[in-house]
């Protein structure tokens, strides 16, 4: 697998040649959710949207932990930056995205310590480097990212590092579409998150597959990947099956990263937590266990009740849960911009509405 | 504007920057040579016209693959003027100094200045040295400024591309600001990579001579060859079309953007240029570009086109399409 | 949601790995892939490794999409 | 350069400052425009002569009574392209913004630039913004270039100073300096002294026009009119003597200066110039910088002498003699 | 008193009158040293020695604080710039001043914390206003000086202040005076530093005149103050006197500032002094009182004895006690310069060698 | 050794005083001074006041200094 295969997964004659099959299977109006922010961003970087016939819609899901995160959690965040003696890292994904009152970016222009930072691991570096600072890692992400967060604090554990700690704001994906599912939301097949499938593995989407009847593919982020799964989705509904598809599978097996999984589960309890947009999903949510709550940035700041309110007039929910596409929202381009965003999804650079306002002009099909 | 206190986006030459520049500054300089927003000042004098920019350089770190901050502030503004279709000749220096600095690094910076200014054929010839107490400055900051004689036939400006013309991009994009970002500390990668930083006025010269027609001239330094092209439609209300698979990236640059969740398009460049160029001259301009040690990579990147005036659009590799917007604020490492 | 990125492990040294992608390399974290070896491709994701690429399965997934375009190729 | 690190006095505008131009800058830039160390480059074009210059300011604080770090920017520039006896017409604007910075601020400073250059008749034609983050720079920097043309009769250069010559100080000394000092926090003046920062291109225009054989123009704004004519006195290889008497500075400003030990002699002005002018035409440039706003209180302060070149000295109020030398280094507030 | 009255004390005509009369009284050679740096730069930057007969030579004392402070103290200064959490607050003069390694400018210059202040006062102000930094103020200065920053170590004491040092190298200028009286100088009179008598009262003299029969005048720091000083002084040598005259009496009286000097006694021992040049002089140092050592910066942080080294070929000690002058110094003008200054006589504003430097050329007498 | 300049005492409360030299005016501290008058000159050194400038010795000492021009003029 080196670039030189990878660009098998981009070749642009297998790509018409996808997209012709998929037209040529599509024979009904279809609504594919793509899950994961990351297909969104490729689906649009690629220009997909135009290589696909009108019946399908792509509709964006709750995959951008960024826009999912919280207006509790985002405005705890910011609380923590402005305390003394505290260096909080972040994604950088984190760095724009507004609170109720003000957003990291707008805390360190104000002389508080933010530091972007590539891993969690990083942070953890940070620490080590200044015994005299508190390091307070933001902790978003879905499987993907728990387990190298958790890993972090099991090496701070080993170390003894008094000074790292971790807000936990992680959130996994299968309680999420089961809610999905279970509301009024019109969808028609999912395309499953390639890298939260990477650690969890193909089978845990089997009870939503059996529960909802609907159908899957599991999908990397190559272009071609992408086109792959879609056309096994419209298959798929065409043939009247509900099947689990894994076109991502040489990254993804059936069980998934059992190691990763383990350490997720030694370092984080589930438990039920509150989405933009979905609202509380059960279980849904890690929090750190008992055993390593001196990590908690939670328990060990004092982070007062915020008066967090959502962006007024932001349909992120609507947009999140399929039910809306961007264009449908009155703020979007006109007070919502991702110079001046509104909401997460405008902020994110995987949030739908940033991937629409980026690269969805009036203009398709114009070569 | 919204915000009420500076943020490091609005430096980063992208929208924000723009927002600055439009609601704060423009208004206030009210000028009609300032106004058209070109690289540089284009000045009519007695006989002729003038070229005249300025830029201020606080790369951080200040050596880097490829050059340093010294080098890099003299190109800047010789490719600045360069790409007014000035003749660059003369050059200013202000230097910003922090206290504690160490003279030997300065005598480095000096001395690649020095350097950078011979071999592009400019002179120095007014400077300005202030020092700072410690902690009021990053090390070190330089302004250049300078100016040349536009030759007669010449007429370049961001407002002057039609339908019909083409699109040369001179090089391989982003290697300069993924150079930067690779050095940076907690990134700490090793890459075989480093800043295209290089003065372009020999190349724009050879250019004018084998193209004199060429509408356009632009480096697309911050905001990368997305926002720059994006600009030229805007003030020049036409569309474009370019080709993703025309765009050239360095591989081990493309891999650090991949590992980053960076988009080459909008990392900045420093020794590259882009041409619009009516058809009739085009292939002469890219030949000369070609013939130029600096671009030996150039291509046809796309066209200008009468649709979609003011936006930039992209056909993509696999055969798709998609808008190439400007670029917001600085892109920060991401995990999505 | 999760960038990773396919890269070619070159060293291995307890739980630091070297990547190498495209002449690029950059140490990253191995704890959470067990039975990865030198010469593996890996995706990364915000400094670790995640997953080894099994070849064996991106060759199939290669076949079977060659194979779509070819049939599709054939017809047209 | 014997010392390792920069230290503040290198930008003292003192000898250190000459120190490092001559023994780092000069050698490496390496021309005869820029060795010439007017206060901006005399460039010769096809017809007649640019005057060109550059400075950037780091003024703290940035607000002061007088003036803010934005018209003391434009200020600074057009009169340094004045005293090359340009008439300044264009400039650039680089900015360096800490992030955080206070937009509301920023209008203030720019509207302040546009004030400046309108009333000075120039305009601000091209621009560079870049923002730095927090902490990597004090607030703002300004960074301003320019350039005018220089009317053929006119000949100015620091070396022209010839026996005989008498010299001109168009005002009191130290106002901008000390108004500054006065600013600090630790000092808590509370005095009702303002800086002096104006432009002077209608007042050097005005001398000249009267005295077009005016020798030597010099604005003495860091090291001051001690520094600045050492400065004169070395590359004319003239003597001066001077009278201390005639010297004026504002009482306010001598109380400060006498509390603090500074010697205003030595402290900036940034509204003040100082001209040598051949004896036959003396008067009328005087009566030429007495009409104009800014220099009424113009007079002659000394005369050129063909005694002990390179040096200046000065007659003591009380009649005593005694040299006068450059300032060292940045002169602080002491007890002793 | 105001500016106008002082003018009388600068009148040309006056001052023309006074060197008249001087030239007029002066019938032989005679060594006048100036005690206080203060009257050196005066006399060089009004040209004053340029309008003295030839016979007169005025010789410079010990009476610049920064020169005559021992090379150790210097580089005490500097370690403790150097202590975590310290910032250093001193009188610009010392800021040059180089110590065996560094200076107080050089560290600034490596990011410590040292800050000119104006006075003690200052340094007590930034003390309060920054609890969590252990302020330390260099206390450099005579009998003038000393009383300021004993005022500012009781009113430390009074606000309860803990984080408030004084590194206390001031010095007393009587015993100096008898230490070089005692030495084989050659000095016909002495032209005592006003405002140090201000402190001490002009009676603090008379013990000297009686011991050495020395010609002694008091002078303010006028021209003409300094004019009428000589001249007292002249006209005693020519007329076989030996006394003290107050030619400052606006400003000094027989007894002095008796409040400041309880200040001075309460907080301050007198102890044996080690001045450069002069070396160890009994009683002339004031060390802080056992009562006050929470204050003593001496005590307070460890300072281990630096090799301190006086400038090699520097003659400054002869500078000091009159017996050479600057241009007789193999260094001046050459190796040492205000620029590069090798002895604190170069580097203080009022040191004799800088005065020198300054203000003195080959031209004198050309107006 | 100790510059010490003399300034008009504006104001007194407690022991910070205002100064006032040519229109600037400067608070400082009177602790090492008894008796001072506003109105007074003082010479302020440091930051404090440390004596009263007495008016009829400035007086006296101009008067005699003037007495010795004055008689060398007329010999003059
Ligand atoms: S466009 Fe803006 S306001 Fe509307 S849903 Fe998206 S983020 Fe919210
Ligand atoms: S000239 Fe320099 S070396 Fe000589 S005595 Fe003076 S300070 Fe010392
Ligand atoms: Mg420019
Ligand atoms: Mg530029
Ligand atoms: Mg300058
Ligand atoms: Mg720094
Ligand atoms: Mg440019
Ligand atoms: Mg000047
Ligand atoms: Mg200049
Ligand atoms: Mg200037
Ligand atoms: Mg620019
Ligand atoms: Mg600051």
């Amino acid at each position: 697998m080196s670039y030189q295969n990878l660009d098998s997964f981009r070749d642009p004659e297998v790509a018409k040649t996808l997209s012709g099959l998929i037209a040529e299977s599509c024979q009904s109006p279809m609504r594919i959710m793509e899950v994961c922010g990351t297909h969104t961003v490729s689906i649009f970087r690629n220009g997909i949207r135009d290589m696909l016939p009108e019946d399908i819609t792509l509709v964006s899901g709750p995959g951008c932990p960024v826009c999912v995160t919280d207006q509790k959690e985002i405005d705890d965040f910011i609380q923590l930056a402005r305390k003394k003696n505290v260096i909080l890292a972040t994604f950088g994904d984190l760095m724009r995205v507004p609170g109720t009152q003000s957003s990291l970016q707008k805390q360190r222009a104000q002389g508080r310590k933010v530091k972007v930072v590539y891993s969690a691991f990083d942070a953890l570096t940070l620490a080590a480097q200044n015994p005299k600072k508190k390091i307070v890692f933001c902790g978003v992400g879905f499987e993907t990212t728990a387990p190298t967060v958790g890993a972090c604090i099991l090496e701070a554990d080993r170390q003894g590092l008094k000074n790292f700690f971790i807000y936990s704001a992680h959130k996994t994906v299968p309680p999420a579409l089961d809610a999905l599912m279970s509301m009024d939301t019109v969808i028609d097949g999912f395309m499953m998150p390639g890298h939260v499938s990477v650690i969890i593995g193909a089978d845990a989407y089997l009870p939503l597959v059996e529960k909802f009847s609907i159908p899957c593919a599991i999908a990397g982020f190559e272009p071609n990947d992408i086109l792959a799964s879609i056309l096994t989705l419209v298959q798929q509904k065409e043939a009247g099956e509900s099947k689990l598809e894994n076109t991502y599978s040489r990254a993804v097996s059936p069980i998934g990263n059992k190691k990763a999984r383990e350490v997720m589960e030694q370092v984080f309890d589930r438990v039920d937590a509150s989405w933009r947009g979905l609202g509380v999903i059960p279980g849904s949510g890690l929090s750190i266990r008992e055993e390593y709550e001196r990590f908690d940035a939670s328990k060990a700041f004092e982070l007062p009740p915020a008066r967090s309110a959502a962006p007024k007039g932001c349909i992120c929910g609507a947009i999140l849960t399929g039910k809306k596409i961007p264009p449908q929202c009155p703020k979007y381009k006109i007070e919502c911009t991702p110079t001046d965003p509104l909401g997460p999804c405008m902020v994110s650079s995987e949030g739908t509405c940033a991937a629409y306002y980026r690269y969805h002009g009036a203009i398709t099909k114009v070569y | 504007m919204k915000d009420q206190s500076i943020l490091l986006d609005h430096g980063s030459g992208g929208k924000l920057s723009n927002e600055l520049i439009n609601s704060i500054l423009m208004p206030a300089f009210d000028n009609a040579i300032l106004e058209a927003q070109e690289d540089g000042a284009i000045i009519p004098i007695n006989q002729g016209r003038l070229a005249f920019s300025t830029d201020t350089f606080v790369v951080d770190p200040i050596f880097f693959p490829g050059g340093n901050i010294g080098d890099l502030a003299v190109h800047g503004t010789v490719n600045d003027v360069a790409m007014c279709g000035g003749v660059p000749q003369y050059l200013s220096v202000g230097l910003i100094i922090e206290e504690g600095f160490e003279i030997s690094q300065l005598k480095i910076i000096v001395a690649s200045m020095a350097k950078a200014a011979a071999a592009a054929g400019v002179r120095i010839v007014t400077g300005d040295t202030k020092v700072v107490p410690k902690g009021a400055c990053d090390k070190i900051f330089i302004n250049t400024s300078g100016f040349g004689f536009i030759p007669d036939e010449i007429n370049l400006s961001a407002s002057l591309a039609k339908p019909g013309d083409r699109i040369i991009l001179s090089g391989n994009m982003a290697d300069h600001g993924v150079t930067i970002l690779t050095q940076r500390e907690s990134l700490e990668f090793d890459a075989p990579i480093q800043s295209d930083s290089a003065a372009l006025n020999t190349m724009t010269a050879a250019m004018l001579k084998a193209a004199p027609g060429i509408h356009v001239l632009r480096d697309p330094t911050r905001g990368g060859v997305g926002t720059t092209l994006c600009e030229i439609a805007k003030k020049s209300n036409i569309g474009m079309k370019i080709r993703e698979k025309d765009l050239p990236v360095d591989q081990s640059v493309m891999g650090v953007c991949d590992l980053l969740g960076l988009d080459p398009l909008y990392v900045a460049n420093e020794g590259k240029l882009l041409a619009i160029v009516p058809p009739e001259q085009a292939e002469a301009a890219l030949e000369a570009c070609k013939q130029d040690v600096h671009g030996k990579k150039a291509r046809f990147i796309g066209e200008v086109v009468a649709d979609h005036p003011g936006q930039v659009v992209m056909q993509t590799a696999i055969g798709g399409a998609r808008m190439v917007d400007m670029l917001t604020g600085e892109q920060l490492p991401r995990i999505c | 949601m999760c960038l990773a990125i396919p890269s070619k492990i070159v060293d291995i040294q307890g739980v630091v790995g070297t990547i190498d992608l495209e002449g690029v390399t950059r140490t990253i974290n191995m704890a959470l892939l067990e039975n990865a070896r030198v010469g593996d491709y890996v995706l990364v994701h915000a400094g670790f490794a995640i997953s080894v690429i099994d070849e064996a399965e991106a060759a199939q997934s290669l076949d079977l999409i060659r194979e779509l375009a070819e049939a599709s190729l054939a017809e047209g």
